[in-house]
């Protein structure tokens, strides 16, 4: 029945994927394609994110380093070894994983705000470092001559159709596979450490080394977000290295939820389409957007996936069921949802 | 207006919002244009520190398209112009400009960006095939780098290099006039201000050759405070010193220097001084300060430009800066080339701007050119004077020769194998 | 990098004087922001990410105060009260709301606010950057001392601020409200089972914090570009600050601004192209070594 | 099983256990009563190893493990349940057993498995079972109710397989009704699993019905220890703790 489980998310996102596949054919907006695009960016990102504050109870305010790293090492590797694309992501996300685990291994030993702090002054220093390393990363003007997208496996980035597959493609396969992670024991191991770490050390966890593995698999999903931010502008600029990064990406787990799997990604939707609305409609962007922060926190308190799952939990509740919602991709709401 | 609106609920806000979009981003003739309206896309920077650049840039161009449209358009089609906020952020300004032009249904770009969104926009504008004419990136890797040219891209801005070499020859000329051998350069940290400084110095030696770089002070962008640069300067106590800092960092800079007394103790040479933003911003601006111009109503000296600065502050009720003219310069090469080419497709457009020479209040003869080698702009008015605290700010201005900087300017070219 | 550079200045002491001193003026604007980012952390465990605002305001009210009455005094004075007011209406009216819920929307509420009010700011003084200009009564030549030079006005300002630091100190250590501010910041419960009413010590907490970063701002105006979005830069500063000298020790925000003051001052000599990175280096590594920060209560 | 020798430990020199000497032979049961402030959860900790003793030893099968830390003490087999439940607020019953049971078989970090892994669902159903709760396998644990709550702190002790259980208070806060449902669960684990159980309870009514041995603690010492019946006439227990009505033949 459980192995079924497995099939059944698989299933899912190949519905998903042949989808969006389908979509520009009956919709062909090269604008709705450069939304996904982007949607994959954020949705990768914002849902690694959430790995470490919904599942491990890691609130971290430095997750941008990895989008930084991952679009700056991906443009490089393009860039000034002209490898292929297949090769240049292997080695970001490699590259994420060595520096997650060095970053890691000093981060997580620190607890709620100082763990969170200690992630941003890292995200900064490699701020920094991207400005003042101008020889190599170009400075504040970025990775700029654009990066080479050389066919392979007779996919070629160069055609709009073929980058938006490959982002979708991306898009669902991370999050399938960070899907995966979340069910797995080790997923339901971190939910153990975020409810009640002191409890997980009696039962014999390793509380350090799960909070660390956490932190590397984030890093290393967060950098693939970063390759397809990369890919999108066809360059690299310090801004995917700077602290509003990690702001976004906060903003969008906030906004969609942080107990359901797909909360982070219903949040990147609708940060998107705000965005992209408000600036069109008004000069007064941040006044607008800014309101509507407002309106989300005091309103709602949580974030909108979350208070329709709540809502959903309660009426089932009331109808006597005594089961979890039977969504898909649901979550036990967890002490982080406010209260 | 808004204090009130706050309070209420986010639609109506987002909607007001729309009609105050309505009123600022179409214009009354657009209703009247009978055919389809040229749309021209501009991605620029309308909120966060540098609001100034949206306000003024578009401004500039909005100048120029109405007479255009006065003129009855091209064949009675009528150019409207869409402006919308990158907030600076590079990804937003790719995300807009691709927007702008696929969803939007714009058939040129206005870059009025940074630099490091010129980059980006210029990806953009490689990728569609679009007309993008880059309105504010002085960068001059951006035109001079022929592995970054791309037909369809010009820059109606001035140029570092331009600066570099116009800011040297004034620069040699005082230093050896007045015997300054001892320098030292304050530039803000980020790519702009080390090109610039680094050619400047090379261009300083290359007219004064004996003198001599003592010291270096690299304050952050956007740095509040400059007090650690400013001690730094006095303990090595220059006899001149270069910057090239702009915008609210140069006007903090002077506010911070004037209470060290710093003018008195040295010979400063600034870029961006003789600037509105500056020169009105800045109370008890210091008097002798060396710059060069961003935009003076006074220079050139023609009636031509004097009226142009007139009409800009009775439309906009503001002094008009250096984007403004830039982009006011850029849009008229559009403009003109619409005309020319009678057309919007993208090839033709380009064949028409590439090279084209137009009349302008900005030239240095009255005339600009969009050289067609690097298809930038060139015979913009640039010179260097002294500033005084009242109008006109900057009463005699040097105008620096253009053959001396198109030769520097091809030998600069040549050791960095652009050419 | 320019390590000699660095080693001379160390060695001369009109070098060690002046940098010493810039370092000193850089730390105390920096010191009024973040005493309240680190008393509003230390009692209401509330990250205020929008102090940043309560500054950018003292420096546009300074400005329109001073623009009517011409009076510097009269203008400080009302920028900092009406920020005070401010900081109370936002504790009352948005922070007092997300007591309890996690860090992140806490973060998030902060964030919209520093939205609107940057916006808010561009509506009524315009996007272009203003500038004060010095006040007529400190338009001298600056002093001499020890071999460097200090202009008037940042005499006046060391002065003022380290007595406002002083009787801060005293405040926290001596008065009622301070042992109360203190008992609420050990342990909430315990002081409402006192009898404290909590609500009346948070707002207060907030008041003091909104006062002190509208002076700041108020008396940063004169030698600042006061421009929308100037607040950004001072906080993320002053929280570095604040995670280095400890939350909720005033001595330690004190002492923290001061650190980064001289980083900034030395740091621009020795790393001229790598002092925003030294700043978050040596916040780093404080929290590893730490993370309670040089003057903070551990737990 | 477990013997405790001369056990000591004091915060900032006033004692809070003192030469405290007990055996609890295996398989036995036996509630550990005093007032409060006797020392009886600090007797806890020093086992558990959450406290360090000053001095004294704690034998377990013959070793010493006073000095170890929590985990290692814990996969020698002493597992304790706490005054206040510790749970996991979020998981539902089934989600904690089955997470607890795949950490005790360090079955716990695999990534490629899905969970929950086979092996591990017999063991926790039976957990579930044994203390009860297999009707409310699928609740959240955070809105059990409070005995429930106590329960499921007992049962993720269980799930270590100890051979030495403490329970603190286990009927605390708790109704009658409540009180005597748990009380039987404990009585029915303890036979089922033939271990060694001790309890710290103030119920005098549960204590003299279900224990076998009765150790009591005052100001840090043993007052006394021996049988219930024992205990009733302990001249010394009565004064200090439980009063008359309890000698007045009550049995």
């Amino acid at each position: 029945m459980r192995t079924s489980s497995t099939l059944r998310d698989c299933l899912i996102a190949l519905v998903i994927f042949a989808l969006l596949a389908a979509l520009p054919i009956v919709w062909p907006s090269r604008g709705m394609s450069d939304f996904v695009i982007r949607l994959a960016a954020f949705g990768i990102f914002a849902t690694s994110l959430n790995l470490l504050v919904g599942y491990a109870g890691l609130e971290s305010f430095g997750h941008g380093l990895f989008f930084g790293l991952g679009a700056y090492s991906f443009g490089l590797a393009m860039q000034r070894l002209g490898t292929s694309i297949p090769a240049a992501l292997a080695l970001t996300v490699l590259l994420s994983v060595v520096v997650a685990g060095i970053v890691g291994a000093i981060c997580v030993r620190l607890k709620e705000i100082y763990f969170a702090f200690l992630t941003l002054a890292f995200q900064m220093l490699l701020h920094s470092l991207i400005i003042a390393w101008t020889p190599l990363t170009g400075g504040d003007q970025g990775l700029t001559g654009g990066v080479p997208r050389p066919p392979f496996l007779g996919i070629s980035l160069d055609q709009p159709y073929h980058l938006y597959l490959f982002s979708a493609g991306l898009l669902v396969a991370c999050l399938l596979l960070m899907r995966h992670i979340v069910q797995s024991p080790f997923g339901y191991t971190l939910r153990l450490i975020r409810d009640n770490p002191a409890r997980a050390t009696s039962l014999g966890i390793n509380v350090w080394g799960m909070r660390l593995a956490a932190f590397i698999i984030a890093g290393a999903f967060g950098s693939i977000g970063g390759v397809v931010m990369s890919l999108f502008v066809s360059g690299a600029f310090p801004d995917f290295a700077y602290w509003t990064i990690s702001g976004e990406a906060i903003f969008m787990i906030m906004l969609g939820g942080t107990t359901l799997f797909l909360g982070p990604v219903a949040g990147a939707v609708m940060l998107l389409m705000l965005n992209d609305v408000v600036t069109k409609l008004t000069e007064h962007y941040g006044l607008v957007l800014g309101l509507i922060i407002l309106l989300f926190a005091l309103g709602l308190r949580k974030g909108l996936a979350d208070y329709l799952a709540e809502l959903w939990q309660e009426r089932s509740a009331a109808r006597g069921a005594m089961q979890l919602p039977a969504a898909p991709f649901a979550e036990p709401s967890n002490k982080l949802s406010g209260e | 207006m808004s204090k009130r609106r706050n309070n209420r609920r986010s639609r109506r806000e987002v909607l007001s919002g729309a009609v105050a979009a309505a009123a600022v981003g179409s214009f009354p003739f657009v209703s009247r244009a009978q055919n389809k309206p040229i749309k021209i896309g501009m991605p620029t920077i309308q909120s966060g520190r540098a609001a100034m650049v949206g306000s003024s840039s578009r401004n500039g161009c909005l100048l120029e398209i109405e007479k255009f449209n006065a003129a009855g358009g091209l064949g009675g089609r009528m150019v409207e112009l869409v402006a919308r906020d990158t907030k600076g952020k590079p990804e937003e300004a790719a995300r807009l400009s691709r927007e702008l032009v696929n969803s939007d249904g714009c058939e040129i770009l206005f870059d009025s960006e940074s630099s490091a969104g010129a980059f980006a926009i210029h990806e953009v504008a490689k990728d569609l095939g679009v007309v993008v004419m880059h309105m504010n990136s002085e960068t001059s890797a951006l035109t001079a780098d022929p592995k970054l040219r791309i037909p369809n891209a010009f820059r109606a801005a001035r140029q570092g290099i331009h600066d570099s070499i116009a800011a040297g020859s004034y620069a040699g000329k005082i230093a050896k006039a007045k015997g300054l051998k001892k320098w030292l350069s304050c530039s803000p940290d980020y790519a702009y201000g080390r090109d610039s400084t680094q050619l400047f110095l090379e261009y300083l030696k290359h007219f004064q050759p004996d003198v001599e770089v003592v010291g270096e002070a690299w304050p952050k962008l956007y740095q509040p405070d400059y007090t650690d640069a400013l001690t730094k300067i006095l303990q090595i106590k220059p006899q001149a010193m270069y910057s090239c800092l702009w915008g609210g960092d140069l006007t903090a800079f002077i506010d911070q220097s004037a209470i060290y007394n710093l003018f008195a103790q040295m010979e400063v040479f600034t870029i961006n001084v003789a600037d509105y933003t500056i020169l009105t911003a800045v109370k008890n601006l210091p008097k002798g300060i060396h710059s060069g111009n961003r935009y003076l109503s006074t220079f050139p000296n023609t009636e031509a430009n004097a009226k142009w600065a007139a009409e800009y502050r009775a439309k906009f009720n503001e002094f008009p800066i250096n984007w403004s003219w830039e982009n006011a310069t850029g849009a008229k090469f559009v403009l003109e080339g619409l005309k020319k080419a009678g057309s919007t497709e993208a090839k033709k457009l380009s064949d028409a701007i590439r090279g084209m020479t137009i009349e302008s209040p900005f030239g240095a003869d009255g005339t600009l050119t969009m050289r067609a080698e690097d298809q930038t702009l060139v015979n913009y008015a640039t010179g260097w004077g002294q500033t005084i605290p009242t109008e006109p700010f900057m009463p005699e201005v040097t105008p620096v020769d253009w053959q001396v900087i198109y030769e520097l300017e091809t030998a600069w070219k040549k050791k960095n194998n652009y050419i | 990098m320019d390590l000699p550079a660095l080693a001379n200045c160390v060695t001369s002491l009109s070098c060690i004087v002046t940098q010493s001193t810039s370092g000193l003026i850089i730390g105390m604007l920096l010191f009024l922001v973040a005493a309240g980012v680190s008393l509003i952390f230390g009692v209401l465990k509330i990250i205020n990410f929008a102090h940043g605002s309560f500054y950018m305001l003292g420096a546009y009210l300074v400005l329109t105060v001073y623009g009517l009455s011409d009076s510097f005094l009269l203008a400080v004075i009302t920028a900092a009260l009406g920020v005070a007011v401010f900081g109370l209406l936002f504790e009352r009216l948005i922070i007092s709301r997300v007591y309890g819920s996690q860090v992140l929307m806490q973060l998030l509420v902060c964030y919209g606010v520093i939205l609107i009010l940057d916006d808010l700011v561009k509506i009524i003084w315009g996007p272009e950057f203003k500038s004060l200009g010095m006040p007529a009564a400190f338009r001298k030549p600056p002093y001499l001392v020890g071999g460097g030079v200090v202009p008037v006005y940042y005499l006046f300002l060391i002065v003022l601020t380290l007595l406002i630091a002083l009787a801060l100190g005293l405040a926290i250590t001596r008065t009622r409200f301070g042992k109360i501010v203190r008992a609420v910041a050990i342990n909430p419960g315990m002081a409402s089972a006192l009898g404290i009413n909590t609500g009346y010590v948070y707002a207060g907490v907030f008041m003091l914090g909104g006062l002190l970063a509208g002076l700041a701002g108020a008396l940063a105006a004169p030698v600042r570009s006061i421009v929308s979005g100037m607040g950004l830069s001072v906080v993320v500063e002053s929280f570095i600050v604040t995670v280095i000298g400890g939350m909720g020790s005033v001595a330690g925000a004190l002492v923290g601004s001061l650190l980064i003051g001289l980083v900034r001052s030395f740091g621009t000599i020795g790393f001229p192209l790598f002092t925003e990175g030294l700043m978050f280096l040596l916040m780093a590594v404080v929290l590893v070594l730490k993370p309670s920060g040089l003057f903070g209560r551990e737990g | 099983m477990l013997l405790i020798e001369n056990l000591s430990k004091s915060f900032g020199g006033v004692l809070a256990i003192s030469e405290v000497s007990l055996n609890f032979t295996p398989g036995s049961l036996t509630a550990v009563i005093g007032p409060n402030g006797a020392g009886k959860t600090t007797f806890f900790n020093l086992i558990m190893g959450t406290l360090l003793p000053d001095r004294g030893r704690i034998l377990l099968g013959g070793e010493n493990i006073a000095g170890l830390s929590t985990p290692a003490i814990v996969r020698r087999g002493i597992a304790r349940a706490f005054q206040i439940a510790s749970i996991f607020p979020s998981l539902t019953v089934r989600e904690a057993l089955l997470a607890a049971v795949n950490a005790q078989r360090q079955q716990h970090a695999r990534l490629l498995a899905r969970f929950p892994l086979a092996a591990s669902r017999h063991r926790a159903e039976e957990i579930m079972h044994m203390v009860g709760l297999a009707t409310k396998a699928n609740m959240i644990s955070r809105s059990l109710s409070h005995g429930d709550q106590k329960l499921l702190d007992i049962a993720l002790a269980l799930v270590l397989e100890p051979r030495v259980l403490l329970l603190d208070e286990p009927t605390a806060g708790m109704g009658p009704e409540e009180r005597w449902h748990m009380i039987d669960t404990v009585q029915r684990l303890w036979q089922r699993e033939k271990m060694t159980l001790v309890f710290i309870e103030h119920d005098m009514d549960i204590v003299f019905k279900i224990a076998q041995s009765i150790a009591v603690l005052s100001y840090g010492r043993v007052l006394a220890e021996g049988t219930p019946a024992a205990i009733r006439r302990h001249p010394a227990v009565i004064e200090a703790y439980l009063g008359s009505e309890y000698a007045a033949g009550r049995a």
